[in-house]
C-alpha cells in the first residue's frame, strides 16, 4: 500500500500506512523505541522546532481537565542547527520517513529554515505549524517562504482560523493541510489559582475537527491531501476522518495515555491486522499487553465472577 | 521502561487515612530504584473501551518491595480500589536518586506534601544503619505516620516551618531531600532552600536535592512539559529527575 | 444588586443575579418549575423561535460522547405568533424578566419578527442566534433589521465565527454578546452507524470559549457587555467568565443533568448563599436535595465507613 | 415530577445476565405507573464533585414494586454497582400507559431490546388474571427469562420475526406493546406493524403501541429533543409517551 500524502507533482510524499503521530507527541524518534514499533506508522513527525532556540514556558503546563486535559509547554528546543546535528543520524536508520515540524514564526526565519532542511536528506518533508494569531497576510507570507523549500511542504492550521487559512493556504502551495492544531483554550489552574493558557487535548475535540475536515475536504482542490488530526482514541476514530475526506490521521495524546493505541490504530489503518479471532496471534491485536499477560496469568476466570 | 500490566494484589488501611496497595507487577520492574516511579492506568480486560477520565496516567512512588515482584504503593484511603483491578504501567520513569556512599544521617522534608515519594529508600537505608529524619512541614504536619517504621525520627514542622533542635537537624544531617508543594514546587524548593542556607553557609554539590512530582504527560522525554532550568542547561523531570540539585536547579 | 447586561442607553436591560439559562434549555418557562426556582435566575432564555414554524430534525437526535453528548433537535417550534399567544401570561406571572431567543434567518424575516415582538410586553429583551454558515455581510443584514427592535438586543454568535462576527455585530448595534452558541461537530452515531452532525456539550467545551471571551473583551468596545456561554457546570465555572471579562453568564446543558446545579450558580452568584457552615439551613445549600434527604436518612456515618 | 435521592437497597442477581437492584425511593414515585420511568445519575455524597461521563442521565424504567418505597429496576449483571450508592432521580417521567378496561389478552413484544420497559404491568395484570404473551424477537431472542413469572406465555420468535401460532396470538390479543431497536425504534415499529397488519386487517384506536426509549436530555419538555411527528401533531415522548399509538405516529 502507497498513500500520497501530499499533493501529486514534482515533490511528493508516499507512506505506508495512514497514520502518523502529531508534531510533539513522540519527540524526535529515539523516545518510544521500546512501547511501539515505529515501523507500523506511515511516518515519524518529530517534536515542533524553531529556527533558534526556545525556551519552556513558565507556570503550569498540565491542567487534568474532565476527559482530557490542558497542555502549555513553550515549545521548548534546541533550534533548528542542533536539533539536526543530535538526530539526523536516528532519522536516518528509520524505516520510515522523517517529516520536520518547523514552527512558522516568520517569512526571514522560513527562508533560513529552508535552506537548512534541503541539505538534510534524512527529512523526507516538512511540516510547517501556523501561529493562533496569525492572519491571512502573515500565514500567506510565511507559506511562501517556505515554499522555497525542495521538498512536500503540509501546512498546520490553528483550531480557530482554519476555516479562512484553508483556502488561501492551498492556492498558496501547501501540498497538504493537516486539520487542525489542538485548540487554545484557558482554564483554572487548581494549584496556583490563577487563569491559564493553553492546548486542550481529550475526545470531545474530535467531532468539531471531524467536522471542519468534512466541510473543508468539500471546500479545498481536490488534488490538496488534508490530514486529519484531533481527539482520535481508537481505530474508529481514525476511520471516521477517512471517511470525513482525510488521506490521513495525526494521532496525539492519546498515545501518552496508551502508548501502543498508536500503534494498533497503524496496524489497523495500515492493513496490518489480518484477523481478529480470538486466539489468533496475540502479539498482532493484543499489542498493548507487552510481555505481562497478566490477563492470562491471574485473572478471575469469567465463570467464577459470574456466579457471584 | 516498559509498558507492562498488573494487577492489585492486597489492599491493606494502614491508618485513618491511607491504604497500601499490593502490586503484582512485571519482572521488569523489581529492580527499580528510590526515586523511579510509575506511570499507572487503570484498564479494563477491553484496552480500547477505556475511561477518559482521568485521562493522563497517575505517577505512582512505590514506597516499599515486598517479594520480587510485589511493589507496595501508598493511596488515600478514599480513593476506591478492588483487588483483581488490572493496571497498565510505564516504567520505571526516572533515575534513582544518587546517595551518599558514606551515608550516616540523612534529613527528609515533605512540604505541603505526602511523603510516599520518600519512604521507598526507608528500609534499605535503615538496613544500612542511616539514622533517617523525616520532617513534616505545611500540610503535610497532618499526614498521619503510625505505620512508619519506629527507628525514623519524626518531626513535625510549626507553623513558620521551623521546629525545634532545626539548627543541629540541619547540621548533622549528610544529604537532604525534599518534596515541595504540589503545582508549586519550585517556590516551595526556594522556601526550605532559604532555611538551610540559613543555617549552613556551604551547601556542597550533591547535598540538598528537591525531588519533583509533576503530572508527567509522556514520561519519557518525549513531550517536553516536564522540562525545567538548571545551571547545566534545560532537564527532564521524567528522564533525568525526579530529584535535582537544589543549589543548581534555577528556582525562579 | 442590579447588574446590566446590555448596552446602556435608550433600552437597557438590568438583572438582579448575573446566571441565566440558555436558550433551549429550560423550554418556555413552564417546564422546570418544580425543579428550580427561577427567582434565583437573572431572567429566562426561552427556547429559539422561528418566524414561521420548524420541524424536529429526523435522525439521532442524542449521541453520547465522553464526558458530553452531540444533540441536534432541529430547533422545532410552532413559530413566533403560535408561542407568543401560548406562553405570554406565563411569562407575564415570572418575577424575572423574559429574553426571546429569535432564530436569525433573514433580515425581512427580522422586521416581521421584531414587529410583533414589540407589541408583547412580557418580553423584555430579545436574543438572536445567527447561524454557523452566516457570513459577515449576512449577519450584518440580519443584526441590522433586528435593530429596528424597540427593546434590547442582545446577540449570540457562532462558535468558530465569533473572532470574525464580533466587533462587526457590535458595531452594528448589538446591546450584548453572548459567548458562543454551543459547538457543532460530526460524530459516528453507534445506533446507525452513520456520521452525524450537530451541537456539542461537556465540560471541554468551556476551556475554548472562555479563552475567546478573554480574547474578545479586550477587542470590542468597553460599553458592550459580554455573556459568556459554555461548558459551565459549577459555581467556580461561572465565576471563571466574569473573571475573564464577562458581565453575566448562561449555563446550559449541566442544567439537564444536575436541574438544581443552575438554581446554585445563580444563588451563588447573585449573592444569595450567606454561609456554607455545616448545618445551616439545608435547603440554602444542599437545594439539590429536594425534600428526600435520603443522606441523613440512611447513609452509614462517616465513622463506620471509616473503620472498615 | 421532582428531582429526589434514592439509594440502592439490594443488589440480586437473578440469572447470568442480569441483576435488579432495589432502589429506596422518595415517597413522591410511591405511585408510579407502567409505562412512566426515572431519570438517573450516580451521585456522590458531594453533589457538585461530578464525574461527568456519562454526561446524560440514563432511563431507568421499574419492573416492579416492592414495599411503597421500593422500586426494582433490572441491569445487565457486568454493570457494578453497589449497595448503598446514592442516586440522583428525575420522575417519575412520562404518561402512564392506558390499558384497556376489558382486557383479557395482552400482547408484549420486545424487538432488540430488554423486555424490562413491559415488566412493570406483569404483576398488576396477572393479579387481574389478564393472560400475557411476551415475544421476543431480533436480539432479543437472548434474553434470558428464567426469573419472569411462570404464568406469562414467552415466545422466541424466528429468524424472520415470525413464531408458530402467530396468526393466533395477534387475532387473540386485545392489545399490543411493542419495544424496538434502539437507535432504530420507528424503522422497527413499521416491521412490526407491517407484520400485524398482515394479519389483522382493522386495527382500531388504541389496540398497537410503541414505546420509545430514546435518551432523553431533559425529560419534562423543555429541550424538544425527544419530539416525535403524529397525526394529531408534535409530541413528546418525555410527556406525552413513552407509548404511542402506532396507527398515529408518523414512522417514516
Ligand atoms: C431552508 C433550510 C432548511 C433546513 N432544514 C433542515 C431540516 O429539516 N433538518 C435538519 O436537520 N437541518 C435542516 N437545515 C439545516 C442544514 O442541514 C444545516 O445547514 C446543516 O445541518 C448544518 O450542519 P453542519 O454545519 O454541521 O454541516 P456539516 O457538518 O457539513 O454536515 C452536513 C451533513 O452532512 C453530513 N456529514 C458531514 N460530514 C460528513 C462526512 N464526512 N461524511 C458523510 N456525511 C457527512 C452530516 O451528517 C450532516 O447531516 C435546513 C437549512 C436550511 C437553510
Ligand atoms: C516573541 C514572543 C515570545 C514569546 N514568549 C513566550 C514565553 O516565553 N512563554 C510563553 O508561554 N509564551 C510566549 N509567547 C507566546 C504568547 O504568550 C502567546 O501569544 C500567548 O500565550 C497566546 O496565548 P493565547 O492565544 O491563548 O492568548 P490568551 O488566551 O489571550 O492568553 C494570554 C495570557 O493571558 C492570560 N489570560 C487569558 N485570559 C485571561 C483572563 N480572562 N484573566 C486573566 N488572565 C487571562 C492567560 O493566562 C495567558 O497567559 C511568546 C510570543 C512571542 C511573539
Ligand atoms: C510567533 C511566536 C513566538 C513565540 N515565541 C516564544 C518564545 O520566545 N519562547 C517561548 O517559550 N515560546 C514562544 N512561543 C510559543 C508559545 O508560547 C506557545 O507556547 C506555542 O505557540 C505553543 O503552545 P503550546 O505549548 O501550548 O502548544 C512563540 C509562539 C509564537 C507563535
Ligand atoms: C437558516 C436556517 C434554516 C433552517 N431551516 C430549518 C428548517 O426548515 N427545518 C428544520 O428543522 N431546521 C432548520 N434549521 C435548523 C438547523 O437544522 C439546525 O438544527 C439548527 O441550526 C440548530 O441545530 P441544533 O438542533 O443542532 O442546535 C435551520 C437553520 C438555519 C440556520
Ligand atoms: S513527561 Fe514528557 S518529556 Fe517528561
Ligand atoms: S427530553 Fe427534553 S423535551 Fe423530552
Amino acid at each position: 500500500m502507497a498513500i500520497e500524502i501530499t499533493r501529486p507533482g514534482k515533490y511528493s510524499l508516499a507512506v505506508g500506512t495512514p497514520v502518523l503521530p502529531a508534531a510533539g507527541t513522540l519527540g524526535f524518534g529515539d523516545r518510544y523505541k521500546r512501547l511501539l514499533d515505529l515501523s507500523k506508522l506511515g511516518a515519524l513527525i518529530t517534536n515542533p522546532v524553531t529556527l533558534v532556540p526556545w525556551n519552556p514556558a513558565s507556570g503550569a503546563r498540565v491542567v487534568p481537565l474532565d476527559a482530557g486535559f490542558l497542555l502549555h509547554t513553550g515549545l521548548p528546543n534546541p533550534g533548528l542547527k542542533k536539533v539536526i546535528r543530535q538526530y539526523q543520524n536516528t532519522w536516518s536508520r528509520l524505516s520510515i520517513p522523517v517529516i520536520l515540524h518547523l514552527v512558522g514564526t516568520s517569512a526571514p526565519d522560513m527562508l533560513r529554515a529552508c535552506a537548512r532542511l534541503d541539505e538534510v536528506e534524512a527529512i523526507a518533508a516538512v511540516e510547517l505549524g501556523l501561529s493562533d494569531d496569525c492572519t491571512v497576510a502573515d500565514a500567506l507570507a510565511i507559506i511562501d517562504a517556505a515554499r522555497s523549500l525542495e521538498k512536500p511542504l503540509l501546512v498546520r492550521l490553528p483550531f480557530f482560523e482554519c476555516m479562512q487559512l484553508a483556502l488561501p493556504a492551498a492556492d498558496a502551495g501547501a501540498d497538504a493541510l493537516v486539520l487542525t492544531a489542538a485548540p487554545r483554550g484557558t482554564v483554572r489552574d487548581t494549584a496556583s489559582g490563577r487563569l491559564t493558557s493553553g492546548r486542550v487535548y481529550g475526545p470531545l475535540v474530535k467531532p468539531m475537527i471531524l467536522r471542519l475536515v468534512g466541510r473543508l475536504r468539500r471546500q479545498i482542490p481536490a488534488d490538496v491531501p488534508i490530514i486529519g488530526c484531533g481527539g482520535i482514541h481508537s481505530p474508529q476514530d481514525a476511520r471516521d476522518y477517512i471517511e470525513a475526506g482525510a488521506v490521513a490521521v495525526q494521532v496525539d495524546a492519546a498515545t501518552w495515555a496508551q502508548p501502543k493505541m498508536l500503534e494498533r490504530i497503524g496496524r489497523d489503518l495500515g492493513g496490518w491486522i489480518a484477523t481478529r479471532q480470538r486466539n489468533a496471534l496475540l502479539d498482532e491485536w493484543h499489542p498493548d499487553m507487552g510481555t505481562t499477560e497478566a490477563l492470562q496469568r491471574r485473572m478471575p476466570s469469567e465463570d467464577q465472577a459470574e456466579s457471584n | 521502561m516498559k509498558e507492562t500490566q498488573a494487577y492489585i494484589e492486597r489492599i491493606r488501611r494502614v491508618n485513618r487515612e491511607y491504604q497500601r496497595l499490593d502490586l503484582a507487577v512485571d519482572d521488569s520492574l523489581a529492580n527499580i530504584q528510590a526515586g523511579q516511579a510509575l506511570l499507572v492506568r487503570r484498564i479494563e480486560k477491553d484496552y480500547e473501551a477505556e475511561v477518559w477520565d482521568p485521562y493522563l496516567r497517575e505517577l505512582w512512588f512505590p514506597v516499599e518491595a515486598q517479594a520480587r515482584s510485589i511493589l507496595v504503593v501508598e493511596q488515600r484511603a478514599r480513593q476506591p480500589f478492588l483487588p483483581g483491578q488490572l493496571l497498565s504501567i510505564i516504567g520505571p520513569v526516572g533515575s534513582p536518586i544518587r546517595l551518599r556512599q558514606k551515608l550516616r544521617n540523612i534529613l527528609l522534608i515533605a512540604h505541603d506534601s505526602s511523603p510516599a515519594a520518600l519512604l521507598f529508600m526507608l528500609s534499605p537505608l535503615l538496613a544500612r544503619d542511616v539514622s533517617i529524619t523525616l520532617v513534616l512541614m505545611g500540610a503535610a504536619r497532618q499526614y498521619e505516620a503510625s505505620h512508619l517504621p519506629e527507628a525514623l525520627e519524626l518531626i513535625r514542622a510549626e507553623d513558620n516551618l521551623g521546629w525545634n533542635d532545626m539548627v543541629m537537624t540541619l547540621g548533622w544531617a549528610d544529604q537532604i531531600f525534599v518534596l515541595g508543594t504540589p503545582g508549586e514546587e519550585l517556590a516551595s524548593f526556594a522556601k526550605i532552600l532559604r532555611l538551610v542556607r540559613s543555617r549552613r553557609t556551604v551547601l556542597p554539590p550533591r547535598f540538598i536535592y528537591g525531588m519533583l512530582q509533576r503530572q508527567l504527560p509522556c514520561g519519557l522525554g518525549a513531550c517536553h512539559a516536564c522540562m525545567v532550568n538548571t545551571r547545566q542547561g534545560h532537564k527532564l523531570q521524567c528522564v533525568d529527575g525526579p530529584a535535582f540539585d537544589l543549589t543548581t536547579l534555577r528556582l525562579e
